[in-house]
């Protein structure tokens, strides 16, 4: 009976296959060779959509989802879309996802690969397809340093960031003592770096988290016994919110500071009103503008969420590709030119969005501004000086 | 028969777990092309002995020798290496092997094969797996179940599996064999068949220590019998003399198995 | 080597540690409950906590209180507390009982190998972890502060908060309640009974089917206390905070020895001290590492964990 | 019921039987075809020609990746049954629970990764190495390092038993993956080992053959996979092989039958390691960076599901497994346009992402359930185990 059973459900998984090649063979196909039209254009999104590492990813994925959204209201007929490619943040699945972008001559550009470790993996094999890449967070600096003609970094690298946090903590918060904590990750550890280098002795310890950590308690008790007024935390969200949460329950009252990397809605709300108030981040992108506060509700209108960490670059970077569309520019080599050419201000982050030859944004138009959380909002923009 | 020489010793040997006394200062000897029957009431330590001898126990006081050898402390497979081959007295086969890789187990004790040759597949290989097979299916045919090598274990007869758990130990090469009854759950004519086995075995050179149960299979075939109870030996002797002792009569013929 | 931190920190990190101990300890009982009866490394249990901490986050979000509530006063906190025990640990009872029906038990109707129930239950994990996932779309959410923030009781470097106390409380006296209802109860013989010789106990008439589902239902309700606790203390919850904790918690089962209900709670709190010494000493990125190492040596001297395995025989 | 016994004998007879009973020539000719056939499968061209009517345009192919890069998930398949036919020596032959199988693929890929990267910090730091070195030379002593690993982890703990041997199998990955992490230490943490070097060999334009695309890193591992499976049924039909599955059996008894139940338990532990580290440097010669990201304790528990799912003790069932747990998520990337299964659906204002994309861990976890439930040997099991559960599922299961 049982053997049966198990037959009939093989049975009916091999029909399920040779349906799936019969339900193939209905599929028409929406354009007319010639290519002369613009529609049925594809932007690939890569990065970490399910895994451990998804949550800095997906909010990215649904800010360019919006965009495309938008764009396709815009413009009736030009039915673009985004094609995620979810390398699950590990360099071993990149790879095949990267040669699978490539292979599909519809897309025109990516945005992504989110992470530096995949990165180093995908970038190689769309740099020998020609294949534009903007990406949201990959903040490694010697991912411009590679030679890839197509490799374009939206956000300020670690070495644009990491100065202007230190000066921040040595003259506008005047912290004489200062306690460094990173996650371990190549983004945190850069930015702890360079921190470093800034403040010298004002260091007073270190310590080292690890993602998916969830206990901080031994962190807190080092804080509290150095003595420290100011924290500074390499990382993102998942493990700051906690942790920021565990040093204000264990009676920490000093300043706590974080990169980009914390600057989403996430670190608010997770940390809670009461225990995020008065923390301060930084980030490569400007204040909020009119605009901005249009993305903010037309996101959570359409996610019911707000926007999560690099939700508001992600949706930028899709609408430069997405201009690129309305002005013709309907395939990777015109992309890549259009890039080279491109100047414009991203409506959601207020940055300027410029690149160089080697992909990295102009350093002039790279401005880091610092944000404080006030009730439950970051509040108080403020241009760090750059030097 | 005037010049035995003593194949295993077993020298004031006492057991504890925790409290109890398992083995009290047993004391006898195994002579070289004898068989030796180990008799005892149900607890009188027969295993508890067996055990000892095997290495899967550590006496906590006196002396197990073999071939002249400290036993105790050695490894258990450089006991078998050594000479010392035993049964269960559940049996205890590989039941998911066929019969034939059962013996043949056995039979690797003295194979030097190991991981490299064997990859490599190199001569020694080739030579040490055709001579073992070559004994394991002569020795599946000594014990009696020659069409059988290719039958899981697991799938044999009750009484093929003891003679293959024979066969499996004589494959070791042994110079001592242990049997520990291996009459248990056998019928009248099985029996016979078995004693019959066991002095084809002593005649082909190997030394046999029976643990039995069944005093007749006992008397039959056992040249000297040694006889325990709770842990300690009270008699010891050829059939006849231990069927006359009283000690022997009062504790364990008294018991209605002498029947 | 930090010998300084440790030192100036010794009460609180004790505190800490002690804390985060319990936590481990009443997910530890779920896995050696599960094993000291099936033999079985209940691999999906860690899922069932992470089901307890949404358990617990929503029925607080019903209630009002969302990550940026002010705190309110004891009562409300203690009442608010109480109530997500309840729904917590239920939620989680009925998430291990499913476990064990979907699971395991047309698996032990065939009798199948032990290794075959971890291949499932790592199924039923990938399912349960990734169904949350896609719920909450992969978010990490905040859950509120309930119990003052303020200390209880400071003195002389040494801090105690209201929430370590009653996490320490309640695990303790949730655990001896357990203790009492394996050793005392009716179920609680059939439970011990089964875990000695499940045939046999069969065979005298103990309905073994329903041993089990209670001893997985016995499983979830723990670690939906767990699951509370954890979360007041972490103040967030995600789709994936189970399989750390179930790492851990399987190991404080293994060092006090596995299916023994009291090795559980030493194994626990254990685990717990050491890691919050250990990661004083050489920071937090080692914890892990420190712990695995402790339960590694441990093993070498103590191959059956401090106080030995065995539920059956725990003394009635 | 007796025409079913019936029909299900002769079905079994057409399947393995009947092959067994071929003439050998023609046995050795299916062979060869067979092989072949393996390595024509990252070509594009075999799905469009396998009988099923091709739409012009549609993305979809049936077995066909087409969300991922067919040959790339083949190599990544590879790889995986490379893991699988490693641990199916500990566990499957050797009866030892491993969980944490994947540290020796980290320990085989770091050691490539160091000594071939002109970036390592063997080179820029501590100056131990001249310049890198190929990557040939390096894959023996990857293995031979993870072979190491494997004795070094199983001198002490072998001793323990099943279930404490899993726990302490699970930390020491854990470890590797830990001291992998640290930023500050030779393997450079998150940041990664980048430019790692690749295999030899030129095509004749000059061209190198081991670059970027996959399909010759697929021939590679297949090659390899063929050879490791000739070396593993050497040790299986042996003097090892017999030890292994007596241990396995009762090891009590096997030592007793003069078994060195200690030495071939280590053996185990070490060609497991060694085939996991083999399994690695492959990786890491394809992957060009290597960074601790990839050497999480869910690849150990996937490594592991794959030989039990494929039926442990059995190669061809390793290899299946092994190939299952990758091409099952990657093809269900690709099927859900198809079907024209919504992408997300909504229940009380909360957005449910159930795209077979996103659920597709949902449906291997549910994969696995099914599987262990009606197929408890596995999907290709080892005849002998297959006849035991068998008989085990006869044995009368208690009154519930």
């Amino acid at each position: 009976m049982r053997q049966r059973l198990a037959r009939v459900l093989g049975g009916v998984a091999i029909l399920a296959l040779v349906a799936g090649g019969a339900a193939a063979c209905k599929k028409e196909e929406p354009t007319t060779p010639g290519g002369s039209t613009v529609s049925g254009l594809k932007i690939g999104f890569f990065g970490a959509l399910t895994g451990d590492a998804a949550g800095l990813v997906t909010p990215g994925k649904n800010g360019a989802e919006l965009a495309i959204a938008e764009y396709n209201a815009a413009n009736p007929g030009a039915n673009v879309t985004l094609v995620p490619f979810d390398s699950q943040g590990s360099g071993d699945k990149a790879a095949p996802l990267a040669t699978a972008a490539v292979a599909d001559e519809k897309i025109i550009g990516i945005v992504g690969p989110a992470f530096s470790g995949e990165s180093e993996v995908a970038n190689p094999i769309f740099d020998k397809a020609g294949m534009p890449i903007i990406t949201q967070s990959a903040t490694r600096p010697s991912l411009s340093g590679k030679g890839w003609k197509i490799f374009h970094r939206g956000v300020g690298n670690d070495l644009s960031q990491g100065p202007a946090i230190g000066r921040y903590l040595k003259d506008v918060a005047k912290a004489e003592k200062v306690f460094l904590v990173d996650d371990q990750s190549a983004y945190g550890t850069g930015l702890r770096d360079e921190v470093e280098k800034i403040l010298g002795a004002a260091v007073v310890g270190k310590d080292k988290v690890t993602e998916k950590q969830v206990e901080f308690g031994p962190v807190v008790t080092a804080v509290k016994n150095s003595g420290a007024t100011a924290v500074f935390y390499g990382g993102y969200t998942p493990e700051a919110a906690p942790f920021l949460k565990q040093l204000r329950a264990g009676g920490y009252k000093g300043t706590f500071i974080g990169g980009d990397g914390l600057y989403d809605a996430n670190m608010l709300s997770v940390t809670g009103k009461a225990d995020v108030e008065g923390a301060v981040v930084t980030c490569p992108c400007g204040p909020a503008t009119a605009a901005k506060g249009n993305f903010v509700a037309d996101f959570k209108a359409k996610f019911g969420t707000d926007p999560g960490v690099y939700a508001d670059v992600a949706y930028d970077l899709t609408k430069v590709f997405l201009e690129g569309f309305k002005a013709g520019k309907t395939t990777r080599a015109d992309m890549q030119a259009f890039l080279g050419t491109y100047n414009g201000v991203g409506t959601a982050t207020g940055v300027t969005y410029k690149w160089e030859a080697n992909g990295e944004l102009d350093p002039a138009q790279v401005s880091i501004w610092a944000f404080v959380a006030k009730d439950g909002a970051w509040a108080n923009p403020q241009q760090l000086p750059k030097s | 028969m005037s010049e035995r020489k003593a194949l295993l010793e077993v020298d004031n040997v006492t057991l504890r777990f925790g409290g109890v006394v398992a083995l009290n200062q047993v004391d006898f000897t195994l002579y070289e092309g004898e068989i030796l029957g180990l008799i005892g009431p149900n607890g009188a330590g027969k295993t508890t002995c067996f055990n000892a001898m095997t290495g899967v126990y550590l006496p906590t006081e006196g002396q197990i020798r073999f071939k002249g050898e400290q036993v105790s402390g050695k490894k258990r497979n450089k006991i078998t290496k050594m000479g010392m081959a035993r049964t269960f007295q559940n049996i205890r086969l590989f039941p998911e092997m066929t019969a034939l890789e059962n013996v043949l187990v056995g039979a690797d004790a003295h194979n030097s094969t190991s991981v490299p040759t064997a990859l490599l597949r190199l001569p020694k290989h080739w030579r040490e797996e055709r001579q073992s097979k070559a004994r394991a299916l002569e020795l599946l045919d000594f014990v009696g179940i020659t069409g059988r090598s290719d039958d899981l274990a697991r799938n044999l007869s009750y009484g093929d599996q003891r003679r293959l758990e024979i066969a499996r130990a004589l494959a070791t090469n042994p110079a001592l064999l242990c049997l520990d009854e291996p009459a248990a759950g056998f019928n009248p004519a099985e029996k016979v068949a078995l004693l019959e086995l066991i002095k084809k075995i002593r005649d082909s050179g190997v030394t046999v220590l029976l643990i039995e149960h069944d005093m007749r299979l006992v008397m039959g075939v056992t040249d000297r019998i040694v006889v325990l109870e709770f842990g300690r030996k009270i008699a010891e002797g050829t059939p006849e003399e231990v069927r006359d002792n009283p000690k022997v009569v009062a504790a364990y013929l008294g018991v209605p198995d002498a029947a | 080597m930090n010998f300084d931190d440790l030192i100036q920190g010794f009460p609180d990190l004790t505190t800490t540690g002690l804390a985060q101990g319990s936590i481990y300890a009443l997910v530890a009982l779920g896995y050696t409950l599960v094993y000291g009866v099936l033999r079985l490394i209940n691999f999906a249990h860690s899922e069932v906590f992470m089901f307890g901490t949404f358990a617990a986050l929503w029925t607080w979000g019903i209630m009002g209180y969302d990550s940026n509530s002010t705190r309110p006063d004891l009562g409300t906190a203690l009442l608010l507390i109480l109530v997500s025990l309840v729904v917590a640990s239920l939620f989680s009872g009925g998430v291990a009982m499913a476990v064990e029906a979907v699971a395991y038990r047309p698996l032990r109707k065939r009798n199948a190998p032990p290794l075959v129930f971890l291949i499932s239950a790592i199924g039923a994990s990938f399912v349960l972890a990734e169904l949350m996932g896609a719920f909450t779309e992969r978010r990490q959410q905040g859950i509120p502060g309930l119990l003052p923030g303020e200390p209880l009781f400071s003195a002389g470097g040494w801090t105690v908060y209201p929430l370590q106390l009653m996490t320490f409380v309640v695990a303790l006296a949730v655990m001896f309640g357990l203790d009492w209802f394996v050793a005392k109860t009716r179920f609680g013989r059939g439970i011990r009974a089964v875990a000695q010789d499940a045939d046999t106990a069969a065979l005298m008439g103990v309905n073994k089917g329903r041993v089990i589902a209670l001893v997985f239902l016995l499983g979830g309700l723990l670690a939906g206390v767990a699951a509370v606790f954890y979360s007041m203390k972490q103040g967030n919850t995600r789709f994936n905070v189970g399989f750390l904790i179930g790492l851990k918690a399987f190991s404080a089962a293994v060092l006090g020895g596995i299916g023994n209900l009291r090795g559980a709670l030493v194994g626990g709190l254990l685990l717990g001290l050491v890691e919050s010494y250990g990661a004083a000493l050489f920071g937090s990125n080692w914890t892990n590492v420190i712990a695995f190492v402790v339960l590694l040596v441990l093993l070498m001297f103590r191959p059956t964990g401090l106080l030995g395995e065995s539920l059956g025989r725990a003394r009635a | 019921m007796t025409t079913e016994t019936v029909k299900k004998q002769r079905w079994k007879l057409n399947l393995r039987d009947r092959f067994q009973d071929l003439p050998k020539p023609a046995r050795i000719a299916a062979m060869v075809v067979f092989v072949v056939l393996l390595y024509l499968l990252p070509t594009k061209a075999f799905y469009e020609n396998l009988g099923f009517p091709i739409p012009v345009g549609s993305g979809y192919l049936p077995f066909y990746t087409t969300g991922s890069d067919m040959a790339g998930v083949l190599f990544q398949c590879g790889y995986y049954i490379l893991l699988a036919l490693g641990l199916n020596v500990v566990l499957g032959y050797a009866g030892l629970l491993d969980l944490g199988f994947f540290g020796f693929f980290a320990v085989g890929a770091y050691t490539v990764a160091l000594l071939t990267s002109p970036e390592s910090k063997l080179i820029t730091e501590y100056n131990w190495l001249e310049s890198p070195w190929p990557w040939l030379v390096t894959v023996p002593i990857a293995i031979a390092l993870a072979m190491l690993s494997g004795v070094l982890l199983g001198w002490p703990t072998l001793r323990l038993r099943g279930d404490y041997l899993a726990i302490v199998t699970l930390g020491f990955a854990e470890i590797i993956r830990i001291v992998a992490k640290n930023q500050d230490w030779i393997l450079n943490g998150d940041r990664g080992i980048p430019s790692v070097g690749h295999p030899p060999g030129t095509w004749p334009d000059g061209e190198a053959i081991f670059d970027l695309e996959f399909t010759p890193y697929y021939w590679l591992v297949l090659t390899v996979i063929i050879a490791v499976i000739f070396l593993i049924r050497n040790l299986a039909n042996s003097r090892v092989g017999r030890a292994w599955v007596a241990i396995r059996e009762d090891e009590d008894a096997a030592e007793l039958m003069g078994v060195p139940t200690f030495k071939f338990k280590l053996w185990a532990f070490a060609i497991g390691a060694a085939i996991g580290g083999l399994s690695g440097s492959l990786w890491a010669g394809q992957a060009n960076f290597v960074n601790s990201n990839t050497f999480s304790l869910e690849n150990s528990i996937l490594v592991l599901a794959a030989v039990l799912l494929g039926g442990a003790g059995s190669i061809g069932g390793a290899i299946l497994g092994g190939f299952i747990v990758i091409y099952l998520p990657e093809w269900l990337r690709s099927v859900g346009d198809v079907f024209g299964w919504p992408t997300q659906v909504e229940i009380a204002g909360i957005h449910i992402d159930v795209s077979p994309t996103s659920l597709r861990f949902v449906i291997f976890g549910a994969l696995l359930i099914v599987v262990m439930i009606y197929r408890p040997q596995g999907l290709w099991p080892n005849r002998r185990r297959a006849a035991e559960l068998k008989d085990r599922q006869k044995e009368v299961a208690p009154v519930e």
